[in-house]
């Protein structure tokens, strides 16, 4: 069998027992059979990558699979659990192992933000609102659970379109990953380029200067910019610094310009300044404007019949039944 | 005198009128269409290229410059015409309102002047931009006045009127900016100069590229004209506008597809042009009749006039179509008669219609036995739409149909590709003039007479006032001046369609070839 | 174990694993955001697909050496952040009006 | 004075006619040449256009008088007045154009048309001026009293018709080129329109009127289009140059060169007669004459009796040389003429109407014109119309002036006795003296010479069946004329109370608006008879008929003034030098005047014994007639043959409808269906695309996501699309 065809077999596989798993009175042996078709087919699909791509070997080892499982098998709970607080537990669940994940590829920094702004400050305002929500609710017995969690909504059309944008999807990493070119293939430049950064930050030369030993005694040169002059080959640099007064020139090697790039958080807080300026100022634009309108939008009464408003807390109304327009009456 | 004045008189006093005191609104339009038409006659009667085929009036106004566009001008000899045409008519159509309009008066004639300053802007553009955007210009006032002055049925005659002439120029808009962008590849920068475009694409578009363009210009210009089967748009529209504006939309708005055939489709792609000539022929040829048969039955009076422009429209095409000179003059001073006669007889209906508020030709009847006056005017200016020799309409129609009937293939000089059948179904046409005009005149001039009450309110006599008389005379007597003398005129067309013909002659000849030869293919 | 199994059926770890898993978790989020109804769960489905989009940002992050993937995910992160601000403050609003979380309530948008 | 110099051009020409006959088609004439010092001569246009000018005025400004007459009469006797010096000072050798301004002058290389407005004076012309100014004056003088009931914005109206009439008939009979006889042939046109519809509140007037003009039209198409071909062969509508190119090569010639050129020149001449049958009222286009009665009789008289209607003859008297383009084009001239001649005659035995009696008889007379020109006699035919147009018009008028006097009575059953009543005896006699005209009552009436030449020319040119034709029309028309008078103006003196019965209790055509007419009672009682103006008229025409005799004959004068013009190939066309032995049979100008007088005898005897004799005996022959076989064909003679109907039936009708269903194809198909519809495609698409936008923000995401699938897959297939394209390219 060709494996283009695995792999579409597969998600159609997916697709199945996801809508086995979406139905909603559905047993759960109907359930377990769809989560063990599930699982087989999310492997199966990796199962065929090697076939594929002989490309950069990625970080993880071991620890891919089970993280991945987590998230996946998490995600699928959490849209298919009819109580939304346990679907807000699950989508912790999916961040968690995400952050694993994240923390395997080298992103350490984010690996934890991650933690702290999902799981930590967004999901602890979801579930503020869903138990703000569902005060009224009584969420263990499941018939009383509102119709609305109970029952998904189209639960073909949705797999179908999530899948076949999952068939897209593989179509694209099967076929057009060949044509990406992994990051160090030519390791030259790159440690150039790494050099370039470093030079731009006097300061962080300076701590890289001060761990030669001769030259702990190192300063910046006084009203002059600090020269970072790499080799060709990248491998080390000269730099120009005062030492007692008169200007020495110091040898630093190529590994501790990657050190100064790959410290994640450092790394990442130059990239974030030095090549997206703009974008972050943006993205903070946006943050505040995000605050305004949660604030106005928090702020904003609905006048509510005092009816209305018993209704919407549980009460039963104080107007006449047969009085349609009862609410105004007690307020005449 | 600068042609620019042209425009920016109208276009000033709009703004002026705008936001005038109600009261003087009608004063300042009059006087400003009238001080437009004595600039036009000063500027006709300074022009050096009557007898040229030159072109003169040249202006440059730059607008955007790094492409090209600009509010340049020219005019040669029919552009001349029609603008002085445009001129004449704008302020009849002003004080023709004067008793018409009586609400919103200062918007009424603000939209009048902006009319008239983009007809003019389209006769003098020497660059293609600002042709197009007069071109389409013209479409906003004429909306507004359909829609806020119309009649009953105003709203859905304006919407058509708009999307269906918009969306024919839309692809004129494409052909021509196909030309000007082939145009910017072959000489790398960006030009509209019509003049430059025109010598381009005649000579440097490929057959194929000449027919495409031909094709996308003919949208727009034939929705416009309105040639058979694009025209229905027309009926509609000018049953619905105010009478101004029916007097303007067959006086100059039709004029500008005909024109714009003239201008750009004729000398642009002669090589299309004469792969479509039968077609087109056919068509005009067909609207001749088709028109005609419609209006015999019509019971609106304002209907009939507006079906018979598509039959006389047809004529004009068909001139155009002959390829030949006596074909082309006729069609351009067809344009300016119909303009006249047409225009004429919009007006007096509009004059019935303010006394009695019906156009309908079961109620109304005789009224030679209450307006005299008016139906002299109106039997006269009929006599003018039926083309009697004497009048203006004959020598446009008599030339149409003889370079029709001349452009045939074997003509020595001036081969086409018409011939007599053409000429011959469209002279059918003259007979059914006579039906359906004097169909007209039998319902709404003799006959007993039958009208229903009239409108103590409008403040007109039974017949016609001394202003309506003093629109109209004028218009009559240039009626007269062009059917005894329109030599003058005539001898100022024919540089300007020599030079529009001048590639016909070796084109034509080659076509019959290439047609003969495919009979061949087919047969064999 | 897993050390024993991993390598044989998976081979060495690559970018299209990562892929993969990012695809999936997007396929799951939107097929959620379809079929809830819960206008909070609906919201959560959307975190699950800004997931995917983290996951396979810190991916080709690390594919290319470049950190520019992570950076993206920064401005992920903010955008979830916005949105789940705003987003929480609108169904706040709307359940004020009308106490449900039913999305299907709120679609006086349609045509006719 | 006058009519000295008349005699003597008279006696002149009987020595010089024969030698102007150059044989078998190939008469030559003179052509005109362009003359300086004759500009008066545009007088003649310029008098009836001051006199429209001038009853335009009066319309407006409200004259309440016979001024509108009086000026017109004026006009139009100075008008005759200079045709008259024009006749005596022009040398009929030698025609002249006299060029008044340029009209339609154009020329691109070596192409131009040009159509300058210029009078073409040559014998023919002044022919036809003569008695057109001439008749023109007198008839408007008998319009003078016969309209005066109108007095007021229609007499003006009349009288600026009538001047129109006289302009347009003067550009078309002087005009030097086609164009200018275009000019004038619609300006008749409009014209009788104009008179013809004078009474606009009758709409069977305005009826008549549009159909007159209509049904010219269709022939004005034919003339257009021959007029175009023209000028396409011959580069040029200017009669001198025409007429020089169509002698230099001769006629002949012309003819063999014309079918080799193709049909384009083989049909100018049938196509220019299309035209002159149209004007003229022959078949297929005789219908509107008989309608065109509704005008008032003077312009009956005048427009459709006398002159208008000799335009056509004139036409192809003028253009002669052309009709030789074709063969067959005279023949069918000749036959058509023959036919509406006979089918006109038929018709008019049946009319109870006499106006429309006379108004069949006018067009069976013309079709004796026609078949004068047919058989190359374009002679008879023009002394044909010369006659014609003095006898037909005293007919007319004296119609008029009965119809007058009897408030609107025309019915021949109904009046009777005439002769009797007093007042009326100018009418009688002058009447009794046209009719023998109409007749061809032999050698006192002007008919029977004229008709003569052309019945002989027939059989001289080798048609006897056209002839026989011919002078079984003249028997019939012997007798529907004198039916007429001998209804009309014999029979029982009618005392007062039978005169009262007699007027007409409608006011059917009668001209009176009967507003201020302080004698209406009175008028309606008893007939009035006519006043000095209306008899002065009638003497006058009829004696200006009895002189025609003496212009008429062969060799006459007006041979001579035909021999000298355009028509010249057809005089003496047919004479060959008979052998001197040759028998009594041999010469149809010998034998016809005897056979013709007998035929016309006969005719007036049958009429006689019906209608004067024994009044009683037609409504018993009908009565026989109507009860025996040939009840049909007796039915449809007193219907005409039901033309009109079939006209309408095959013609009017189904364009009418055409008419109709193509508006309602414009209306429904083009522009509801396919323009609306066009215009409705948006709005189609937006209503089947917007149940997505269901207000259901899964949904927004659903397709949200599908337009992505869709695009991805765009992506993907497209390239494979354009791949399988190109490989099978």
């Amino acid at each position: 069998m060709p494996p283009a065809s695995v792999i579409h077999a597969c998600t159609v596989l997916a697709a199945a027992a996801l809508l086995l798993l979406l139905r909603p009175a559905g047993s759960t042996r109907l359930r377990l059979v769809g989560a063990v078709v599930g699982i087989g087919a999310f492997t199966g699909i990796l199962a065929q990558l090697p076939t594929f791509f002989d490309g950069q070997v990625m970080p993880g080892g071991t620890f891919f699979l089970p993280f991945a499982l987590i998230s996946v098998i998490s995600a699928v709970q959490m849209i298919t659990t009819s109580r939304p607080v346990y679907a807000a537990l699950h989508f912790v669940l999916v961040v968690l192992a995400s952050s694993g994940l994240l923390v395997t590829l080298g992103a350490e920094f984010l690996g934890f933000a991650v933690v702290i702004v999902y799981a930590g400050a967004i999901l602890i305002t979801y579930m503020f609102v869903l138990m703000l929500a569902q005060q009224a609710q009584s969420p263990d017995l499941e018939d009383e659970r509102p119709t609305y969690d109970r029952f998904a909504r189209e639960p073909i059309g949705g797999a179908v379109v999530g899948f076949l944008l999952l068939a897209f999807m593989n179509h694209l990493i099967f076929t057009g990953t060949g044509e990406l070119t992994p990051g160090d293939a030519d390791p030259v430049p790159a440690r150039l380029a790494a050099w370039e950064r470093v030079g731009n930050m006097p300061g962080r030369v300076m701590e890289l200067v001060v761990q030669v030993p001769e030259y702990e005694q190192a300063l910046l040169p006084e009203g002059e910019t600090l020269r970072v002059v790499p080799d060709p080959d990248g491998l080390a640099a000269t730099v120009t610094v005062m030492l007692n007064d008169a200007p020495s020139e110091v040898r630093l090697q190529g590994e501790l310009a990657r050190l100064a790039i790959e410290d994640n958080i450092r790394g990442i807080g130059v990239a974030l300044i030095e090549a997206f300026p703009v974008s972050l100022e943006l993205a903070g634009v946006v943050l505040t404007m995000a605050m305004f309108g949660a604030v106005i939008l928090a702020r904003r009464q609905i006048e509510l019949t005092e009816d209305e408003k018993r209704e919407a807390s549980g009460l039963p109304r104080i107007g006449h039944h047969d009085d349609p327009k009862g609410g105004e009456v007690t307020h005449g | 005198m600068s042609p620019l004045l042209l425009i920016l008189i109208p276009l000033l006093s709009a703004v002026s009128v705008a936001f005038a005191p109600r009261g003087v609104a009608f004063r300042v339009a009059t006087i400003s269409t009238l001080v437009t038409l004595a600039v036009s006659l000063i500027i006709a009667s300074d022009f050096g290229h009557w007898y040229d085929d030159g072109f003169g009036l040249v202006t440059e106004l730059s607008w955007l410059p790094s492409i090209g566009a600009s509010f340049d001008m020219h005019a040669d000899a029919p552009a001349m015409w029609l603008v002085l045409l445009s001129t004449v008519l704008m302020p009849v159509c002003v004080i023709g309102s004067k008793t018409a309009i009586k609400e919103r008066v200062r918007e009424y004639y603000a939209w009048l002047l902006v009319l008239e300053a983009a007809m003019l802007g389209v006769f003098l553009a020497k660059n293609l931009l600002f042709f197009y955007v007069a071109f389409e210009f013209t479409l906003v006032p004429m909306y507004f006045l359909i829609a806020g002055w119309g009649g009953s049925n105003r709203a859905s005659a304006s919407i058509k009127f708009f999307l269906y002439t918009f969306t024919g120029s839309m692809l004129t808009l494409a052909g021509l900016a196909y030309v000007a962008w082939r145009f910017a590849d072959a000489s790398g920068g960006w030009s509209f100069d019509i003049p430059a475009l025109t010598a381009f694409a005649s000579v440097d578009l490929s057959a194929t590229e000449q027919f495409w363009v031909m094709m996308a210009m003919l949208a727009g210009f034939a929705v416009k004209v309105p040639l058979f089967p694009v025209h229905t748009w027309l009926p509609l529209a000018h049953t619905e506008a105010p009478t101004a504006g029916s007097v303007v939309l067959a006086g100059v708005l039709l004029k500008l597809g005909t024109y714009g055939l003239f201008r750009f489709v004729l000398p642009m792609t002669p090589v299309g042009v004469v792969e479509a000539v039968p077609a087109i022929g056919a068509l005009a040829t067909i609207g001749v009749v088709y028109g005609a048969l419609i209006c015999w039955v019509q019971e609106d009076v304002k209907k009939l006039v507006a079906y018979s422009s598509v039959s006389h429209l047809g004529f004009c095409v068909l001139g155009l179509f002959a390829l030949n000179p006596s074909g082309l003059q006729g069609s351009i001073l067809y344009m300016i008669n119909h303009g006249l006669s047409t225009g004429a007889l919009f007006l007096l209906i509009g004059m019935v219609y303010e006394r009695y508020h019906t156009r309908d030709m079961n109620r109304l009847g005789g009224l030679v036995a209450n307006m005299p006056i008016w139906s002299a005017f109106m039997v006269f200016f009929v006599l003018s739409s039926l083309a009697v020799p004497g009048l203006n309409g004959f020598v446009s129609e008599f030339l149409c149909l003889i370079g029709a009937f001349s452009a045939t293939p074997d003509n020595a000089q001036w081969p086409g590709l018409l011939g007599p059948w053409y000429a011959v179904f469209a002279g059918t046409g003259m007979i059914l003039a006579a039906m359906y005009l004097l169909y007209l005149t039998g319902r709404l001039v003799w006959g007993p007479y039958r009208a229903p009450p009239a409108d103590k309110n409008s403040g007109l006599p039974t017949d016609l006032s001394s202003r309506e008389i003093g629109l109209l005379l004028p218009l009559a007597l240039m009626c007269v001046w062009l059917g005894v003398q329109p030599s003058g005129l005539m001898r100022t067309l024919e540089p300007s369609v020599e030079r529009t013909l001048a590639a016909y002659p070796e084109l034509v000849p080659t076509q019959v070839e290439s047609m003969a030869v495919l009979e061949e293919v087919n047969g064999g | 174990m897993a050390e024993a199994v991993v390598p044989e059926v998976f081979g060495q770890l690559a970018l299209g694993h990562y892929l993969i898993l990012s695809a999936f978790l997007f396929a799951i989020g939107l097929a959620g955001f379809v079929t809830r109804r819960n206008m909070i769960v609906m919201f959560l489905c959307t975190e699950l697909m800004f997931q995917a989009a983290v996951i396979a940002l810190a991916a080709f992050g690390r594919f290319h050496l470049d950190l520019s993937g992570q950076v993206m995910v920064i401005f992920v992160l903010t955008i979830a952040a916005a949105e789940a601000a705003l987003a929480l403050g609108l169904v706040v609003l709307l359940f004020k009006r009308q106490p449900t979380l039913d999305a299907e309530v709120w679609s006086e948008m349609r045509d006719v | 004075m006058i009519g000295s110099h008349l005699l003597s051009v008279l006696l002149a020409a009987g020595d010089t006619a024969h030698a102007s006959d150059h044989g078998h088609h190939s008469a030559h004439f003179p052509v005109a040449l362009p003359t300086e010092g004759l500009g008066y001569a545009g007088l003649v246009l310029a008098l009836p256009l001051i006199a429209m000018i001038l009853n335009g005025v009066y319309a407006i400004s409200g004259v309440r008088s016979k001024l509108p007459a009086w000026t017109t009469v004026a006009c139009l006797g100075t008008a005759f007045a200079v045709v008259l010096n024009l006749y005596l000072k022009a040398d009929i050798e030698h025609p002249v154009v006299v060029p008044l301004f340029e009209w339609i002058n154009l020329s691109w290389g070596t192409g131009a048309i040009s159509a300058p407005f210029g009078l073409y004076l040559d014998s023919l012309t002044l022919l036809w001026m003569l008695f057109v100014t001439g008749l023109g004056t007198l008839i408007a003088l008998y319009a003078s009293e016969y309209m005066e009931s109108d007095v007021g914005p229609a007499y003006c109206r009349f009288f600026g018709g009538v001047s129109i009439f006289l302009l347009a008939m003067g550009c078309l009979v002087m005009g030097d080129n086609l164009l200018t006889l275009y000019l004038g042939w619609e300006g008749v046109g409009f014209a009788s329109y104009m008179l013809i519809g004078y009474h606009f509140t009758k709409p069977s007037a305005v009826a008549a009127a549009k159909k007159a003009f209509i049904v010219n039209r269709i022939g004005d198409l034919g003339l257009a289009l021959g007029i175009y071909l023209t000028w396409l062969h011959f580069g040029t509508l200017e009669y001198s140059k025409l007429f020089e190119m169509l002698q230099a090569d001769g006629a002949m010639a012309a003819a063999q060169q014309a079918m080799a050129g193709g049909w384009e020149v083989a049909i100018i001449p049938f196509l220019l007669m299309a035209g002159a049958f149209g004007k003229s009222a022959q078949l297929p286009f005789y219908i509107w004459l008989p309608d065109a009665m509704e005008g008032p009789t003077p312009v009956s008289a005048l427009i459709h009796a006398a002159t208008m209607v000799t335009a056509g003859v004139y036409l192809l008297v003028r253009t002669f040389p052309m009709l030789e383009l074709h063969p067959a084009a005279a023949p069918t001239v000749a036959w058509v003429g023959g036919a509406t001649a006979l089918l006109a005659a038929t018709i008019g035995m049946a009319q109870y109407d006499i106006k429309r009696v006379m108004a069949y008889s006018t067009v069976s007379q013309l079709g004796y014109m026609f078949m004068g020109v047919g058989v190359l006699s374009t002679f008879g035919a023009a002394a044909h119309v010369f006659t014609h147009a003095f006898f037909k018009a005293v007919l007319f008028l004296t119609c008029g002036a009965i119809m007058h006097g009897f408030a609107g009575q025309l019915d021949l059953r109904v009046l009777r006795g005439l002769r009797h009543v007093k007042g009326w005896r100018i009418v009688v006699w002058t009447m009794f003296y046209a009719s023998l005209c109409l007749a061809g009552f032999p050698i006192i009436s002007s008919g029977y010479w004229s008709k003569d030449v052309i019945l002989a020319e027939a059989f001289a040119n080798g048609r006897p069946i056209l002839g026989g034709i011919g002078l079984l029309t003249a028997g019939l028309t012997a007798y529907y004329t004198f039916r007429v008078w001998f209804r009309v103006c014999c029979g029982p003196k009618p005392d007062d109370h039978d005169l009262a019965k007699m007027m007409g209790d409608d006011h059917h055509g009668d001209d009176h608006h009967d507003e201020g007419h302080g004698e209406e009672d009175h008028h309606h009682h008893m007939p009035h008879a006519p006043k000095w103006a209306v008899n002065l008229v009638l003497s006058v025409i009829s004696l200006a008929a009895i002189g025609s005799i003496l212009l008429v004959p062969e060799h006459g004068w007006l041979e001579h003034m035909v021999a000298k013009s355009s028509g010249a190939g057809g005089v003496g066309a047919n004479h060959h030098d008979l052998p001197a032995d040759a028998g009594f049979w041999a010469d149809p100008h010998g034998w016809m005047k005897y056979v013709a007088s007998t035929v016309g005898l006969l005719g007036m005897a049958v009429a006689a014994w019906l209608h004067l004799f024994n009044r009683s005996a037609a409504d018993r022959l009908r009565a026989t007639l109507l009860a025996s076989p040939l009840k049909a064909v007796v039915r449809a003679m007193e219907n005409k043959w039901y033309v009109d109907e079939l006209y309408n039936a095959l013609i009017r009708m189904p364009l009418k409808i055409k008419g109709h269903a193509l508006h309602m194809l414009d209306r429904y198909v083009l522009d509801i269906l396919v323009v609306d519809g066009l215009g409705r495609l948006p709005k189609m698409i937006g209503r089947t695309l917007s149940p997505l936008q269901n207000g259901v923000l899964q949904s927004y995401a659903a397709s949200m996501a599908g337009g992505v699938i869709l695009i991805a897959l765009l992506i993907l297939v497209l390239p494979m699309l354009l791949d399988l394209l190109g490989g099978a390219a």
